[in-house]
Parts: C-alpha cells; structure tokens; sequence
C-alpha cells in the first residue's frame, strides 16, 4: 500500500521501527502517525463504537472527528490519526467507552511555559503564513502557532498548480508554494514559529489576550499578546447515508493526507461524492497515486468545481454522474460496496437507477466549512452564510471580528481559494499590527492593493458568489436573506 | 436558472461547443505549425498563459475572462501548454495526414520519444495508437509540467486529449 | 453489519433518533444536544451539528440562518489532562 | 398554569450543574429538606414515568487531617438522626467504591450511599413533558418584562415573545428564578436587595467519555478548596468542579477562565492520579445564585407573590421537596414537605436573620 514512486512528490521516510497492535508486529517509519502505518498494514477497523459497537477507522485523519480512538500503551482515547508511531508501542483496537489505567502516579503541578508576542496567528496555511509575514514585515514581533509538523496547511497535500496571477503563484503547485512562503517567514527575523502546537482556547485576561495551546500533546504553552489572528482552515463535512460510518469512507482530506504526506494508497478502487474542486482534484490525486477510481457522483445537475479539473479526470477515464447521490456503503466492517441512484427534480433517488460499485473506498468531497471553534469560542459574533460554507466570523474590512483584536483570514473567514486566503493574511496581518499602532498610516495603501486584487479576483462567476456572501458577513453588512 | 451547459453537465467538452466559444484554427494555419487552442470554456480567475505568452497572442482583459489565442500571434512555442493549471491548453499541428497533438502529462510512467502508446479521447475511451514524438520532461519545463507530443491520424486530432502508456513487464 | 445512518459518531446518534426527537415536539438545537448528547463527544460537535442544523431546519421549516450553533468550549480540542496540569514530560 | 422562560428550558443554571444530590449537609433543615427530597427523586422515575438518570451512586467526603475526622464523626451523628445513613469509611472501603482514588493523602470518609445523580436534562424535560400533559402551558422564548401590582397583590405579568409584548392576568406568580430573581422582585415593586442574590461563577470541566464505575459517587476532599470529581451518569465522562469562583460581571458573564480549567484539575488529579491520562473536552460556568447565607429564599414576599430562589448550587437536588411545598403552600396554605420555613424565610436578609451557611458542593 505504499508509494514508492509519484508523478509529482518524492516522500522522505524516517528510520524503520516496529509497533505491535494486538499483539501483532507491523513495520513502520518514524515521523508516520499510528493510523498511517496501520492503513499501509492493511488494517481499516480501529475501534468499535460506545453504543451500537460500530466498527470505525479513519475518517478526518487531522485528529478533529474522533473515529480513531485507540489504546496506546494501555492509555484509551488516543487518537491514532495525529500520534506519531514510537518503536516498540503497543497498540490495540478501542472497545467502546475505555477503562484509565490504573496504578498511576498523579503528575507534578508545573507552571506553563509563557511565550510573548505582539500578535499571535494562529494557523500555518496560506492565510496564517501571510499574515505572519506581513505583520513582521510592518513592524511586530509575531509568534505563528500550527498544529501540523510542517507549516503550509493543507497546501502540502496539494499537487496540483494554483490558479490566478503568476505574483500569486498561479502555474505554481501547492507543495511548492508552501515552501516559497516558509522561505519568505523565515526571512523575516521577527516570526517565531511553533508546530505541532495546537490552540485549544482564547482568553481574555485585562488587556492582553492569552492563546492556550498543546504542543506535541505533551507541553502547555501560554501565547500572550495583544491581537491574534485566527487562520485556521476548513473542516471537511459529512453527510449522512446509511454505513456512512463504515471504515473506508473517508473526508477527501484524509485521504490526501495519507497519499500525499505519507505515500500511502487508500485503498484499490475508489468511488468519490462531490464534484467539487476538492472532488475533481482528489480523483486526478488518486489517479496520479495508481488508484483507481470508479466514479464521481454529484447530486447537482451541475460540476461545482472548475471545468477543467473535470476535464483532466474525464479524459482519463473518470465518469462524472450528475444528479446522482450515494444511497448507501456496504460490506462487513468496511467498505466493499457502494450503491448510488439517479436523483429526480426533488433530489429523490428515482427507484430502478441504483448501481453497485465494487470499491474499497468511497471518498466524500461533499464541501467544507469553516473552522470557526475558537472564535466562535473566543466570543466573536458569528453567522450563517451560505456562501462562505456555513457559520462565519461577523468581520470588517480588515478582518478584524466584533471582539476587538481578534483577526480572521482564509477558509477560516470563509470557504474560498489559496489565493485569497493569502491576500485576506495580508490584509489581516498588517491590520493587527496598524491597529496595535506599530505599522505606520503609509501601511494602508498595502491594505487597499490587497483589497483590489481580492476585488478583482472575485469578479468572476465563482467570486461573485463570495463576493455576496462577504457583504452579508461585514460587520453591519446586508441581512441573511 | 440558466441552462446549464453541456460541458458542465458531462465534464468534457466536444469540438463543436468548444469552437462555438472560441473560433477554431484554419487548416491553413494548422498546417503552418503548431498552434495553442485552449479547452477552458468558463471564467475562472487565473491568468498564467496570458501572463507567460512571449508574443501577446494571448488576449483576456481582465483574469476572470476566457483565454482568446490570435492564432496568428502564436507561434507555437507551448509555454502556456506547461505553465497552464487547469491543464487546458493543447497544440495541434496538422503533417500530412497525421496530426501532432502536444499535452501535458502528470502520470507516471512518463512516455519515452518514439514509444508506441494507446490515445485516449475526452472521455478516456481508447481510439487508437500513436507514436510519440516529443517528450519534454518536467524540470526542462517552464510550468513543472512534462509535455508530450504524439502523432495521431488526423481524423483524431480533435479527439484524443490524453495517453496510456503500457508496458508489459 | 445493520444499515444505520449515522449523524455524531460519538455517541452513535442516528438521522431517525434526532427526526423522531424533533417530531416529539423538541425544537431547539440546545435541547437536541442535550438530549441526543449529539455533539457532546470527544468531536466536539465538529462532524454532526451541521448535519443536526440541516435535518432541523428541513423538519422545522426554518432556515438554517435562524439556527444558531450551540457555543464552542474551552478546549476546542480535547486535551489530556496531565499536559494542562504541567507534568506531562514525567 | 403558565410557565415562562426567557431563553430554552434548563438555559440558565440546571444543564451546567453538576448532576448531584445529597443529604449530607450539617445543619438540621438542610438535612431534613434533602432528606425528603431524596425520597421524592427515589419516585421521580416512577411518577413522571420517564427516566431520568437517577442513580443512588453515594456522596464521598475525605478528611485530610484528625480535626476533620472529628467534624465529620459530629456531621455523620447529626445526619443519622434524622435517618440519613452516612457512616464513616476507612480508605480501604474508599477505594472500593472509587478504584481510581487515591487513598493516600485521606483517613478516612463520610460516605452516604444513598446520596445519588440524576440527569439534568432527562429530568428537566420528564417534568416538563408531565406539566404539559397536566395542561401547564410552559413557553419557552418567552421573558417576563413587567409585573403590574396592586397593593400587595400582583395582577398581570408582561411578558415578550417573538419581539411582541403581551400580558397576562394572574392569580398568583412564583418568581423560581433563582440568579435573576432579584430582577423580578424589582418588577413587583420590592427593592432589588431585599432578597440579596448573586450570581457567581462556579465552572466546571468535564472529560470525554469513559467507562462507568470508575468513579461513580461524588467524591470530594472539602479541605482542598471543595474540589471534586463525580462520573457522569450518562457518558461516564468525569465532572470536575472546585471551590474557585468568580463574582460574575453580568448575569450574561458564562465565560470560562483560565485559571480555574488548571486549578481545578489540580486538584482532581490528587483526587484520581488515573485522571491524568483522560482528555478534558469542555469547560463551562453556570451560576451560584448565593445568598448572604448560602441558604434558599423561600416563601411568600407579597400577598400573591411567592419566590423559591437562591439555591446557592442547591437548586437542582432540592427542586423535587421545593417544588411539592411551593405547589402546596400556594394551593393548600401549608405543605407536608418537612421544609423549616421560618429557617428559609425570604425576609430574614432583611431582618439580618442569617443562617449558617449550607455546605455547598455539587
């Protein structure tokens, strides 16, 4: 199940270990997560559900669904898809709601390790990178928190070439331009960087604002500021049809994660939900993995995504059924199967048009919405908007949300492209930083250029709708209809 | 709700509702040399063809407009061939009675110069075999992107759109 | 395996149990979680309150814009408690 | 019967409590009042014929030095006499009924196992279901804005709904509003302090599901700082709450602190090391609506005008013995439930009657 060659990636493995689940050894590389070396092994179930006993495995393989909880060295509830395999570890499948060890020493009391900053951002995407950069360029001291151990967000998983204009990296693959922004960071003297930390709480204490995070699961870290910029991303959704929690149907972008962080096929064949960008894209993804894959099934009469992401799996052989939808997964404790039927006017499934696909995987690539936990946490208001993915942050037109220094930017302000992210991190970063008074007015033009290159990038078909949803999320923008 | 179009339904465009959005090379021109014709029929906010051309040939006023190729203008270079993201953009060149089609191509294995391989149309169907003629690999191209030229009975040369290379081993 | 569509994969809720909830009488989303305990797992909520949004506004007649979200929690992700504590690296 | 609540139902204070009931307090009206009560919760299930997620699981004390042995020896005596059967345990018997404690800061415990949980959720909406089916009409989204008063008696109660105020003639009104009842009084003309309440902050942080039977009663060291743990009776997640409170700056101030969430978990991880390896998932406040004494308000403040109110963390076990003897006071004049009116009067502030102050955990 491992990859070896790829038309675009090389993948760097680290020193051979061996893990034990159940009892059983399996090979593995250091710096590849529990879930990872498990799925190259062969092994899909990694639990089974607290009520019904439902055999789960992966799903979001980013550490946020909780389908992966497993023992690890005796300790219940870990989450396999962001622990990194250690030799010798022990690993058995979770039944259901888990005992603690017991026999255990409780922890010294220590007093968290306090890093200060200007202005903290948190996420290391496109639109977190930006704006740490931007922010440090105008003058503030930064710190730039991500959970991932590579900075880049999802960028890293991504093969294909961006579009836009060329000084937005447009022609250019999402791997490259992630490291074309960590160069452009490191530059910058003022950024300190911290991975594998991720925020899990935003308090307000008197002036400063205190971000608390984990890193490596093991250190509380108390970031400490005067504004912080929320950068973090999109979370794939789900949607509900019958076995839609059978081991096999995962996010699309967990199964990028594994193919294209840590070379490891998914699976055989693959029929994949949503014809979206991110659906087209993966399809082209597995095809240039070897995998493949049977099917794309979109419910609307129409492809979502760019024609020409269409186009490229067309003519490899992917058919693209509009109007169809997945009825059901099956197969005894993972996936074997999937039935899918033609949908009438009323997005009915017309009786008499189901088909079986014999697939090993099926990939839902059904949308994303906004990750908006800590600042819907931290108290910004928040509201429906359609056009963004669902529940965004209430913003202006410097991003900054109705709690005053709290920043927002990317998929995280709103479901969009790369290339806005990073032009919203623009705008983000040097907001903070003029609105903390350590920018000079002269920053403003900045602002406003990256404003009109958002405005013009946004002037198309597929930026009109956004374009509309941002009114509605402006702070005293237009109502929700 | 307008009507939606048929490329947009089926996720392929055909020569006829491609060139009755963007005017189609003469066969004159096509036998002069290669020439650029791009498949990308929406408005999407991307611009790197324009932006690469080094004769201008390539006319979109703003990044949101279709690509227009001034056949003219091109002089068959395929810059915007490997730079293209959405790898739309594909020359046809007519010789004889065969026709040179240059496309991108992002799987493994990468074809070799004067390897036999199985042309595939807009919708992956097999239609014949074709030689290959050019091959330029990914780090001679401009756009990260290896470019291939096969040859293919001109009957096809607004057909196969992609190849399969097989080998047995 | 039984055919079952699940909607919060941390405590197995299913799209019949919250339909059957809702046509009780029980409207708002609060009380839903609650009930159901649908998004009061170890995700948070991250997978099945936008699907509860959906099924309730198909059921309710209301749009999704008049649901508000239950409010996210400190932390938003769970986090062992040693590591707050300080003494992980024991 | 209207019923009124300005927000969902349970919104305020019942679904952030933490689930106890106990009778072990050290003063003989909370005693006798819990004691009943917990009768009325062992019936609960069968009477509203639902389940509610009672379960007679125990309370724990521990005492950390001798002088706390002996208060509770003097606890226990007092507690037993009026039919409550705590009893004094060793820690061996301790970590029987908690396998993840820790014994070895403790001597010994107050250990009543007829002190119980129950779901708060689950009761809440049975009581509601059964009011409705008695023809209460219970609306939620619905906040009282005025009361009109006639001499002493109170005549119409205004309230908005959908942004529309209407009002509604009454014959008698029961301000049950415990953190805002004070806001209440005002509408009837008394002075917002004649019945002093404050809210306070009380936060707790709870863990992601578990096992049941880890530790299943409530268990509660009250030297360090009132800290406790107690397994939810649905998920088997672990509840931890702490004495650590905050004066909130608003009846709207819910907002969790920092220095509670490392705080509290402090203490719960001497309490049961185990707890060390298990993930906290969320972290929520809700209020103590305290008295100067930390004891209830209850009884009658005008001629119709009747108020059941700072609870002061009570408010969730006592509600079954309140509840019956408000129902009856109003309808009948006087009550069986053993409830000391005179010790609970709402005009003893005024007076500057205080009690002694309730216990107050969990």
């Amino acid at each position: 199940m491992r990859l070896n060659e790829h038309p675009v990636l090389r993948f760097k493995r680290g020193r051979e270990v061996t893990i034990y689940f159940e009892g059983q050894p399996i090979k593995a590389y250091e710096g590849e997560t529990i879930a990872t070396a498990l799925h190259a092994a062969g092994i899909r179930v990694l639990n089974y559900s607290p009520n019904k006993k439902r055999p789960r495995g992966l799903f979001c393989a980013i550490g946020k669904c909780s389908s992966c909880l497993m023992v690890v060295n005796g300790i219940p509830n870990v989450r396999s898809c962001i622990t990194l395999v250690e030799d010798g570890m022990r690993i058995e499948r979770q039944h259901g709601r888990a005992k603690l060890p017991t026999k255990v020493k409780p922890p010294e009391f220590k007093d968290a390790k306090v890093v200060k900053a200007d202005i903290i951002v948190i996420g290391g995407g496109p639109a977190g990178l930006m704006a740490a950069i931007h922010a440090s360029r105008a003058g503030a001291k930064v710190v730039l928190i991500d959970e991932n151990p590579r900075l880049g967000g999802q960028l890293v998983k991504q093969t294909h070439k961006f579009f836009g204009k060329r000084e937005q990296f447009a022609g250019v693959r999402g791997v490259e331009i992630a490291k074309i922004l960590e160069k452009e960071l490191r530059k910058s003297g003022s950024v300190e960087a911290f991975l594998e930390t991720s925020a899990v709480g935003i308090f307000q204490e008197g002036e400063e604002k205190l971000v608390l995070a984990v890193r490596k699961e093991r250190e509380l870290i108390e970031f400490r500021g005067r504004a912080v910029i929320v950068a973090t991303g999109a979370m794939e959704r789900m949607i509900p049809f019958e076995n839609n929690d059978l081991p096999g149907v995962y996010g699309a972008g967990a199964i990028q994660t594994l193919m294209n962080t840590y070379g490891v096929k998914p699976g055989d064949r693959v029929l994949i939900v949503g014809a979206g960008n991110v659906g087209l894209i993966l399809g082209y993804q597995l095809i240039q993995a070897g995998v493949e894959v049977k099917a794309i099934v979109e419910a609307m009469p129409r492809i979502g995504g760019y024609f020409v992401h269409a186009a490229k799996v067309r003519r490899l052989g992917v058919p693209i059924l509009t109007r169809h939808t997945i009825l059901r997964a099956e197969g005894n404790e993972r996936v074997e199967r999937a039935v899918i039927a033609q949908l009438d006017e009323n997005w009915r499934p017309i009786p008499g048009t189901e088909k079986t696909f014999d697939v090993d995987v099926i990939a839902l690539a059904v949308g994303l919405r906004p990750s908006i936990e800590l600042l819907h946490q931290a108290g910004c208001q928040i509201k429906f908007v359609r056009e963004l993915g669902g529940h965004v942050a209430v913003r202006d037109g410097w991003m900054e949300t109705t709690v005053r220094g709290i920043f927002v930017a990317g998929d995280s302000a709103g479901i969009e492209e790369a290339t806005t992210a990073m032009l919203e991190g623009k705008i983000a970063g040097i907001a903070a930083a003029l609105r903390l008074g350590i920018a000079d007015e002269s920053w403003v033009e900045e602002i406003e250029r990256a404003q009109r290159d958002l405005d013009e990038f946004r002037s198309g078909p597929f930026g009109r709708r956004v374009a509309e949803g941002i009114r509605k999320a402006l702070l005293g923008g237009v109502a929700s209809e | 709700m307008s009507e939606i179009p048929a490329y947009l339904k089926n996720g392929y465009i055909t020569p006829e509702e491609l060139f009755s959005i963007i005017p189609k090379p003469s066969e004159e021109r096509l036998r002069k040399g290669p020439v650029a014709v791009p498949e990308c029929p929406q408005e999407i906010p991307c611009a790197p063809c324009r932006e690469i051309c080094p004769t201008g040939a390539i006319s979109m006023p703003t990044p949101n407009d279709l690509p227009i190729v001034d056949y003219d203008k091109c002089i068959g270079c395929s810059l915007c061939v490997q730079i293209c993201p959405g790898l739309a953009f594909f020359m046809v060149h007519y010789v004889g009675d065969k026709a040179r089609i240059t496309m991108p191509h992002e799987l493994l294995p990468i074809p070799e110069r004067g390897e036999e391989v199985v042309l595939l149309n807009r919708v992956g169907e097999p239609v014949g075999k074709g030689k290959v003629i050019t091959v330029v690999p990914r780090e001679k191209t401009k756009g990260d992107t290896p470019i291939i030229t096969v040859e293919v009975p001109i009957e096809l040369a607004w057909e196969v759109r992609a190849v399969r290379v097989e080998r047995r081993g | 395996m039984a055919g079952k569509t699940i909607v919060c994969r941390c405590n197995d809720v299913t799209v019949e149990e919250i339909e059957a909830l809702i046509d009780s009488g029980v409207t708002d989303i609060e009380e839903i979680k609650r009930l159901l305990r649908v998004g009061m797992g170890p995700c948070q909520g991250r997978t099945c309150i936008p699907i509860v949004i959906s099924i309730l506004a198909r059921k309710t007649g209301k749009k999704p814009e008049e649901i508000a979200p239950p409010k996210a929690r400190v932390p938003v992700r769970p986090v062992r408690v040693e590591v707050i504590v300080g003494g992980a690296d024991e | 019967m209207v019923l009124f609540e300005k927000n969902y139902f349970g919104s305020g204070s019942t679904f952030r409590c933490a689930t106890g009931i106990r009778a072990q307090f050290t003063d003989e009206a909370n005693i006798r009042l819990m004691k009943y009560s917990v009768e009325r919760w062992e019936r609960l299930e069968e009477e509203l014929g639902a389940d509610i997620g009672f379960n007679q699981t125990g309370y724990l004390f521990l005492a950390t030095s001798e002088d706390e042995v002996e208060a509770f020896k003097a606890n226990i005596k007092l507690q037993n006499k009026f039919g409550v059967p705590t009893r004094l345990i060793d820690m061996d018997e301790a970590k029987e009924i908690v396998p993840i404690l820790n014994t070895e800061p403790f001597l010994a415990g107050a250990w009543n196992p007829k002190d119980a949980k129950a779901n708060p959720f689950k009761t809440l909406f049975a009581y509601l279901r059964r009011a409705r089916e008695l023809g209460v009409d219970a609306r939620e989204h619905t906040e009282v804005v005025g009361l009109e008063r006639e001499g002493d008696t109170i005549t119409v109660v205004k309230f908005r709904s959908k942004g529309k105020v209407e009002s509604v003639k009454v014959d008698v009104v029961l301000n049950a509003c415990n953190a805002w009842a004070p806001l209440i009084n005002e509408m009837a003309g008394l002075k917002r302090d004649l019945v002093p309440i404050k809210a306070y902050k009380h936060q707790l942080v709870k863990t992601e599901p578990l096992e049941r039977g880890q530790a299943e009663p409530l268990v509660c060291p009250p030297s360090w700082n009132d800290a406790y743990i107690i397994q939810d009776g649905e998920d088997g997640g672990i509840i931890c709450g702490a004495g650590i409170e905050h004066e909130a700056k608003s009846l709207d101030d819910v907002e969790p602190t920092y220095d509670f969430l490392r705080g509290v978990l402090k203490y719960a991880v001497k309490i049961a090391p185990p707890l060390r390896y298990a993930h906290i998932v969320r972290q929520w406040a809700g209020f103590y609506a305290k008295t100067p004494d930390s004891n209830p308000a209850i009884g009658k403040l005008l001629d119709n005008f009747y108020i059941a109110a700072g609870f002061s963390g009570h408010g969730f076990m006592m509600a079954p013995a309140v509840a019956q003897a408000m129902a009856e006071l109003i309808s009948k004049g006087r009550s069986r439930v053993p409830l000391d009116w005179e010790w609970y009067d709402p005009y003893r502030f005024e007076r500057g009657e205080l009690r002694s102050s309730a216990f107050q955990i969990g």
